[in-house]
This record gives C-alpha cells, structure tokens and sequence, in this order.
C-alpha cells in the first residue's frame, strides 16, 4: 500500500515536459533522474553545471566534477559550466521550469520548511532559498507524514520557512496535491490508498 | 609588473591583517585554494571573517583555520560538514551569518561591481528578510542584500598566464569568480602558471585585472563524496 | 526539444506583436543580430522599443527599423552615427531614454538574473539621477537603476551548439549575453550552428537554457571605422 | 608656446604607472597609447576587452574587433574578452586604475560635463558616466581655452554634468592642475607658458 520512494521519483519524473531545465534536491528527487525516459531533460546542478550527467564509473572520479551534493558526477555532451553567481542568476531570474525537492513541512498556502530545526544542528540553506524563490514551479516530494506518524502537510508550517506560499505540487507516498486558493486539491491518490485515507492523513484543508 | 610570487607564504606577504574580511572561493572542498588556507594557518592571523560558502571539513578547507581557532566569523550557505565548527559555533566561540548561497554569490558580485546594494525575492519571508529593506515591483517584495567587499580574496584556478588572466576546470569554477573580484587584493592559486599567450583570449574566466598576485603549486584536490557506477554498467 | 529553425522568419514566428519590448545585442555595427533585424522589418511590427546599447546607421542594425517607423522608442547610451534617428528624435516621431552604457548593460543582466533593482554610483548628481531613489553607504549616493525585463531577447553569437551553448568572437560578444538573459523569449542568430559535444564545455559564454531558437545564416559584418597601420609598419 | 596635442598626451602618459589597467578616451587621450614607452599598461576597451593593440595592418581588419569608437584594433598576447556586463563591472568596481578623458567643461570642485550640449544634436553618454564614476583616477586632457578663447576651467559647469566631483587632475595645453580643497591647484606650467598666462586663462579659483 502506497507509494515507495521509487514510486514517488517515477511520479515526480511525469511532471516533467520535453525540454525542460530541472533542478534535483538531495534524496528522493535525486531519483527522479532515473525515470526521465525519453523525455529532454537538462539537470542544473547549482554549483555551476548545466546537463549533469549519472555517476562516474569506479576509477573515473574528477575532483573538480561534483554536483550540489558534493558527489562525484559526469559531464554530458550538451554540459556547460559556469561560476556561482552565473547559476544563481539564472535560478533567481526563473530559467529554471522547475525544481523537484524534498521538505520537512510544507502548508496550506505553499509555505515550505526544508532547511533547518531549531535547537537541532543547523547546517544552513544552501540554494534551497534561492531556488524555490527563483525557479518556475516547485514540487515537493516527501514522506506524508514524518517518523512520528504526523502529517507533515499543515495549516501552518511549526518550522523557520525557505520560502513563502512557493509551493506548486506536493506528491507524497499517499498521491499528489496542488496548493490552490484556500488548501490543498488532490489530484491523485496513491495506488493502494483511498482517499478518506488520504484526507485522514492530512492536517492541512483539502478543498475540492 | 610582476605578479607571479614563488610560494604562498610570499604572496600573502604584507597582506594579512587580524580581523580581516576574506573571501574565499571554492564549493565544499572542490576547487578551493589549500595552498593559501595553509599559509594563513602558517602565519597565524587571528580574529579572521569568511565569506566563503562552505567552512571545509575538520581537517581540510577552511577547516584547519577553525581548528587553530583563527577564525572569528563564517558568512556561508552552509556548513554542515565540520564538527568543529558546529563545537565553536554551539559554544559561542564562532559567529556565523548564513546566507542563501545564491546570495551570497550575488552579494560578492556585486562587491566587485562597484554595487553596494541590490533587491532579491530569495528570503523574503523567512529569517533571512528579518532586518532587511523591503520593496515592491508589481506588487511582489522584494529585499534589499548588499555587496560584499572584502580586503583579501583568495581563490584557485586551474591554469593562469602570467598577467592573470585564469581559466578554471568544469565545476570547479564556483565561488571562486565572484570571490576573486569583490577583494580589494586577489591572490590566485593555480595548478599550473602558463606563458602569457597561451590562454585563447575568448575563453578567459577571470581577466587579470582582477587578479594581484599568482602562485603555482600541487594540489590534493580531496573529494568529499566519492559516488561511482560499477565498471560493467559502462 | 528542437531549438533549430530554418530561418530567422519561422524562428520568429508567434513571437511578434506591436508595442513589445526587444532587447537587442550588439556594440556599434559589432555582433548585432543582422538576420533577425531584416526578418522584424519584414513582419511590420510596430510601436517596438527597443533596449539596445546603439541605433544602428541609417541603413545597417535597427536603423533599417527606423526608416520603416517601427521604432517608438530607443534606451540607449549612444545613437551618434544615425541620421534619420536624429530627424525621428527631435521632430518627436521617436522617444529616447539615455542610459550609461554600463548601467544599461547592468540593467539587462540584473533582469535576467531576477533582480528588479541595484544601486549605482554611476549618474550621481547628472540628469540621469533625476527622480531616482537614493541610498547612502559609508556617506557616499548611490541611485537605484531597475532591471529590464525584456518580451524578445535577438543575439548573435559566432558559433552555437543544438541545445543552444553559444560562444561569441572576440569584441562581437559585447552586448549579447546580457541582452540574450533578460528576455521572456531568446532567439539566437549565428554563424555556425555545431553538433552538441563539439563545443568545450568550459568555455560555453551563453549557456542554452537562455535560448529558445537558433538559426544559422549569412552575416555581412559590416565595419563602422576602418581604421588601420600602413603593411611597411609590420 | 604651449604644448600641442602630442606634448599633451605625452605629458599625459607620465601619469601611468607599471602595472596599470587604465581606459583612454576618444580625441587626445587616445594618442596617449603612442608615449607609455616600456611602462607595463593595459589598455581597456569598455565594449569587452582587456588588452587593446594598435590599429591593424591593412588588410587584416576584423568585424569582430574594435574599440569602444568602433574603430579596428589587434589584440596582445595578454588580451581577455568578455561582455559589457563584465566590462562595466570592472569600471564600476573600480579595478581601472584611471580613465584618461576629453571634457567639454571642468570646475574647480571636479564636476566634469564631456558629454552634451544642449540645443545641439545629442548622441548620448555612452561609457562616460560609468567610467567618471567607477575608475581610481580621472584625469582629463583637453585644451584650456574653447574656441571662442574662453576658460574650459570654470568655477561651475554650464553643461549637463558627466559626474560630479570626479576629476582628479587636469592636462591642458598650458599645463597641470589638481583638484584639490578650494579649487584648482597649479602642479606644472607647460613650456612656454607662464604661471601668470596660466592664471589669466583659467576661470576657476587657483589655490596655492
């Protein structure tokens, strides 16, 4: 019964349209990568790359070839690299169609937390902030409800936000839900789930 | 005008001042100039501010500076992998100020074009905006970040020529432009320091004019995160 | 994704409409997109104003616009080489909007780098200040400039790929890549348009996720002010 | 008596130093480039390059390379190219050591006006802003007197101003003169020319 983390990266993956420049958060939106198919799909990696490629075989790893998650990549024939403020110019004047990546918290009204817990370590941003102010559209993908069985789908984010009402599309383990005017729509529900179940599992409005 | 020193050391001679504002280049420990991080360690400077987007690791990068405890301020996106850090950072030893690692980018930029202010989305609404000067274009906020202009950077490149002129490897290249330009002073690290005239004039990174003083020397390049395909997927 | 069109008229197609807002690359006659301007004339478009750091010459760049009125109005640094510019301004036919050229260069890339507003030095105490915000940093005015965001961005590059990395000769690069970022839309003239992976991914000045469609063509590169060293001098 | 246009520009060029960036202007500062000697310099041309020959040998002219007056030029073994984003930022970060310039009009207190006459045909300002605002040192090289024998030294500008407060020092066919507190200060007589012929010549307050 629902949706496993392949099964969230190959749903995410169908939000993406021929041509399209996409930006990956770490985790489960790092999959997504691998249910692209046919479709053309340039990867922006936000340390200066355009058209990141897989990982390299054992042996071949560049020092001076990683990605945003400071993993060892590969180049593709379309690649281009550029400085950081280059990549965040394009990312902040919304070149990029679309960045696919994971929360902690996201609200009713788009709101998103992903970057940091009070009292807990805090590692800091990143892009995180930059991106989901900047890019086209963002989708989160997430577990539905966190470790403790509480939806991570709220009224109101508990947690400091990484960007104000930026949240586009949310696809969780249960289905997929848009942010729209007054809550949250579903659009889909996962295989093996209902949606009473669905609803049940969620704190934020749903409205139809 | 000869800017090719023989050794950190030398090139960073006169250059050091405690309580400086640095910046460094360099994203996570890739393409980040040891050489001059070693230096500095070397000479002892104390009080030091980065603005670098990453602090390194316990014992590489920025890392060794925090270990000898000279470092008073971080100004980064994120600094996740140092233990050490987050001890001084926990106890009240180390300030830290984050920025958005775009902005920061941006805020280095624009330090080295003569911009001492410019208006982002990114943060709005979050503690980031918390401070800041707010405007509105078509009825969106936007906030008010501002250049940031250092007394020293330090950066590494690939290959330079002799007036600076310096070209960088794949994604390596990262902070280190913008690092390079906001300085008052540039010193520049490279792997390997060519004859002038040997760079195609089209494909300069950095122009030497934002460079002051070049070293060459051999590089550890350490790699953080080594991610592989098995051999037979090939 | 087919970024490539046969020509600059199918490559333009549905992009057009009266009134609209291009932003144009080139510096003098240098690296201005040539095609694209003849295929504009051609539609008819009119009331265009256009961001473009110069007006062409009476019959070469957007000048060729200029005797078919298409042009409502010019923000530029410098129009000096066009008559019928000067004949369109002062009987009021054209507006002009005077920028320096580097706040105007500034301008399109803070557009196109998502940044609405930026203080410069630049024009302080001159007509340019006039009705402008001013900040103050450490005593000095700086006044606030807006990003252009652009409807059409039309370049020129010497060489692109198919996904549309482009890489620009020499002088001709100018203009063209801050003018490709602020667009809505960018379509990209060039020279030669190469297989993808014959273009060193290091030297890439135009990544292709700024450009939308690319042709190749013809260009006559026409020189402004030949100017030149007698052969005995060599 | 007095110096010519080339006594000007070579007088100057004894303002450079080794190792200098520096960014001439149309008219007389561009002759400047003929009297550098072995003094290491680097000529800039706002429109994108560091670096800047001399003219071409007949019949090698390239379309793809002039300078800011559109007019032919070679590149050097240390020659970068960039775009005019770049170049301008490096003017306005100041990383130009000093503009050399023409003016129209110069006052005691450093206002500059090089770039329009009202009533007249206006071409535009082109670089000039920029340049006035962002490099280390202005100096301007232009005749004392306009045609009409009247001081281009004046105490106010009454031309729309290039930038205010900018210009450092002043070369003139009869001499040197810095802007200093109070005015104008006499730093060389040109051959020829008395201090007092300076003085009658000059509008603007000369302090000592």
């Amino acid at each position: 019964m629902a949706w496993d983390r392949n099964q969230m990266a190959a749903r995410a993956a169908q939000e993406l349209e021929d041509g399209m420049y996409v930006n990956l958060g770490i985790g489960i939106p790092t999959l997504v990568a691998n249910y692209v198919g046919d479709k053309d799909i340039t990867l922006q990696s936000e340390n200066g790359m355009l058209g990141m490629g897989p990982f390299p075989i054992e042996g071949d790893e560049d020092a001076d070839l990683i990605n945003a998650g400071k993993q060892t990549i590969t180049e593709l024939d379309r690649t281009a690299y550029f400085d950081s403020a280059e990549s965040f110019a394009m990312i902040r004047g919304g070149k990029i169609a679309a960045a696919i990546l994971g929360a902690m918290e996201v609200a009713e009204n788009g709101d998103l937390a992903n970057w940091m817990i009070p009292g807990k370590l805090v590692k800091g941003m990143g892009g995180a902030m930059d991106l989901v102010a900047g890019v086209g559209r963002v989708i989160v993908v997430m577990d539905h409800a966190n470790k403790h069985g509480e939806s991570k789908l709220l009224k109101e984010c508990t947690l400091p936000l990484t960007g104000k009402g930026v949240v586009d599309r949310i696809i969780t383990n249960f289905g997929v839900l848009d942010v729209v005017e007054g809550g949250l729509k579903i659009v889909e529900v996962a295989d093996g789930v209902t949606e009473d179940e669905l609803r049940a599992a969620t704190e934020a409005t749903i409205v139809n | 005008m000869q800017k090719v020193f023989a050794n950190a050391t030398e090139a960073l001679d006169g250059l050091l001042e405690d309580g400086m504002l640095i910046a460094a280049g360099g994203f996570g420990l890739c393409g980040i100039p040891e050489l001059l991080l070693d230096a500095i360690k070397a000479a002892g400077t104390k009080d030091l501010t980065f603005a670098s987007n990453n602090a390194g690791v316990d014992d590489f990068g920025i890392g060794i500076l925090l270990q000898t405890k000279q470092v008073k301020k971080m100004m980064s996106s994120y600094v996740g992998e140092n233990a050490e850090f987050m001890r001084q950072y926990l106890s009240g030893e180390l300030e830290l100020e984050f920025n958005p690692q775009g902005t920061l980018a941006e805020r280095m930029r624009a330090g080295g074009a003569g911009i001492p202010g410019f208006y982002t989305q990114t943060g709005v609404g979050t503690v980031i905006a918390e401070g800041k000067d707010v405007k509105s274009w078509n009825g969106k906020d936007y906030i008010l970040e501002e250049g940031i202009f250092a007394d020293l950077s330090i950066v590494k490149a690939w290959k330079a020529d002799e007036t600076g002129n310096a070209i960088f490897r794949k994604t390596a290249r990262n902070f280190n432009v913008p690092a390079a330009k906001c300085g008052k002073v540039c010193v520049l690290e490279v792997e390997e320091i060519v004859p002038t005239g040997s760079l195609d004039p089209d494909a300069i990174h950095l122009p030497g004019i934002y460079v002051n003083r070049i070293i060459q020397g051999d590089h550890e390049k350490r790699i953080e995160q080594r991610t592989t395909r098995p051999r037979e997927e090939a």
